[in-house]
């Protein structure tokens, strides 16, 4: 606030009127121009001469009056921003489908997108395995010796980490997770 | 409401009999109305102020709610208990009733006075206003994933499920040796052979389970005995369960 | 803040712990609690005292520190309430019925609404416990272990926001209650 400078040793602003300018600023949700100020403030009471008062009272200090759209209003100082932030982590869960692609890749790797496919019985979307890149959990290993030399899919050291598994040997087998045969052939 | 409490006073708690909230709200006022600490006011004579409200009410023919009777009952029962002598049993039951009865308005009193002790607080957005426009310094960070074995798996189990829905049945191929392929088999090496040989050289290469070993030894016995009849091979075996030899037939019919 | 009067002078709080504090319960939408405060402090910092030295810098200013809610927040004087109700929107007051009922809750906590209707005398309409949730002074805790398994209510934080309580332990004792003339206004 580079006016306040000069207005900083104003005298004529009353503490009262100082006192109710602060209230009035911190308690509004909105900025709070001059205008508004002026309607409660006693008559002989200049409300740009309270707000230059009030901001020089808070230079330096934790909180900053600042002039915005319209009015003004309190704002924390901009340099403890960085001490005031607060991350809060909130995970997120991997979408139904690249689960399932994420899993077929795991039991059958190395495995072609279109094996993917026809195990899941429906196409798969760059998207989905765009995700599984992105969050590094699948990897592309080598071609498939095969008509138009099809990338392999396999799993990486981040999948294992991040699922809590020593290796992939950690998953249950197959044989063991399918009580009921899924399909005839289904694998 | 300065003088003791009077005809006056039921008069004109009449009138305003709607603007109480119940018996309790009345008996409290009357209470009041005798100007004493709650600990030390007359039961009695609160009896008889509510029993006058409730005649003035009947007598000019207003509504009541019935718990304003069913409380009148009550206190006309409390009423001749008090007024019996001390000592006797209804006596102290009407003075156990006076007391439950005197304890419910302390209560209700106390509690008046909470709230109005609470009103009388400054209150946050009427007295005193906090921040309006608060700054949130919380960060969001979505990064990281929820990854758990066992969504893995079901996940796993669902694509099997809904793939084995969707794919077409494709019969597993055929992979036991047939009587077919042992007479094909029979026949191109049959020809190239001088004597006998064990049946189980005429196996093809491969088999790997003892399942597929035993039903190519069986197609070829038949293949074998198929060639036998038509006259092509010969077949014979020296003891039970020993090596079966087969060469090229010669004419001399030995089985 | 009676406290603060002896601890006004404390030289140990460096003004750089009290600017962050300044921001950090400036910006909070909440009463801000003295572990929250001390997780931003730096270590030697003792909350507290950083709380302390605060509330004196704005003793007798337009806004005030206060606790409550078993923390602290800034709030606007109470005796420019009359002023700013004229440019601050206000709600309603609760009805009397209403403040009745959360006086009862607040004394008798955890309770049934049908003590609450005994101690009353009279019934409690759904309006009335409407108010009172919708402004989230009370809650439900649990059933009690009777026919019917009745709810029982209890106030809220928000409660002990609303009305400037440091914790419940502030509210008058009940004999007290009863030795004060049962003249309105008589905290």
């Amino acid at each position: 606030m580079s006016e306040n400078d000069q207005k900083s040793t104003s005298p004529e602003v009353p503490e009262a009127a100082l006192r109710l300018a602060e209230a009035f600023i911190f308690a509004a949700a909105e900025p709070v121009s001059p205008r508004a100020l002026g309607q409660i403030l006693p008559e002989d009471c200049e409300a740009e001469a309270v707000i230059a008062a009030l901001a020089t009272r808070y230079a330096g200090r934790g909180v900053d009056l600042v002039h915005v759209a319209g009015g003004v209003r309190f704002q924390t100082a901009p340099d403890l921003a960085l001490l005031l932030r607060r991350v809060i982590e909130v995970p997120r869960r991997l979408p139904r489908v690249a689960m399932e692609t994420l899993a077929i890749i795991a039991y059958h790797q190395p495995v072609t997108r279109s094996e993917i496919e026809e195990i899941r019985g429906a196409s798969l979307s760059q998207a989905t395995m765009d995700t599984l890149l992105e969050a590094g959990l699948i990897t592309s290993r080598g071609h498939k010796e095969a008509p138009g030399r099809p990338a392999l899919w396999a799993t990486t050291a981040a999948f294992l980490a991040q699922f809590g598994l020593a290796d992939l040997g950690d998953l249950p087998r197959r044989a063991d997770l399918l009580v009921e045969a899924p399909s005839p052939g289904g694998a | 409401m300065a003088e003791a409490p009077s005809a006056p006073l039921a008069e004109s708690l009449v009138l305003r009999l709607e603007g109480f909230e119940g018996p309790l709200d009345l008996l409290l006022e009357l209470a009041r109305g005798q100007k004493l600490d709650l600990a030390r006011i007359s039961i009695l004579a609160l009896v008889e102020q509510y029993l006058a409200v409730i005649e003035g009410a009947r007598r000019v023919r207003l509504e009541l709610a019935a718990d304003w009777l069913v409380m009148a009952a009550w206190l006309a029962w409390l009423k001749s208990r008090l007024l019996l002598p001390a000592g006797t049993d209804d006596a102290e039951a009407g003075e156990e009733a006076a007391e439950t009865l005197a304890a419910r308005l302390a209560e209700l009193q106390a509690m008046r006075a909470a709230s109005v002790w609470l009103a009388a607080r400054p209150q946050l957005g009427q007295d005193v206003f906090a921040r309006a426009a608060p700054e949130n310094f919380a960060e969001i960070d979505r990064s990281r994933l929820i990854l758990e074995v066992p969504a893995l798996l079901r996940a796993y189990l669902a694509a099997l499920r809904r793939g084995g829905g969707r794919q077409r049945y494709r019969p597993k191929p055929m992979t036991l040796w047939s009587v077919q392929d042992a007479l094909r088999r029979l026949g191109a090496m049959l020809g190239n052979l001088p004597d006998w040989i064990s049946l189980d050289q005429f196996l093809p290469e491969g088999l790997a389970s003892a399942l597929e070993r035993r039903a190519a030894l069986s197609a070829t016995l038949l293949a074998g005995l198929e060639m036998a009849r038509g006259g092509g091979a010969d077949l014979r075996q020296d003891t039970p369960f020993g090596p079966i030899l087969l060469r090229p037939a010669t004419g001399e019919g030995e089985t």
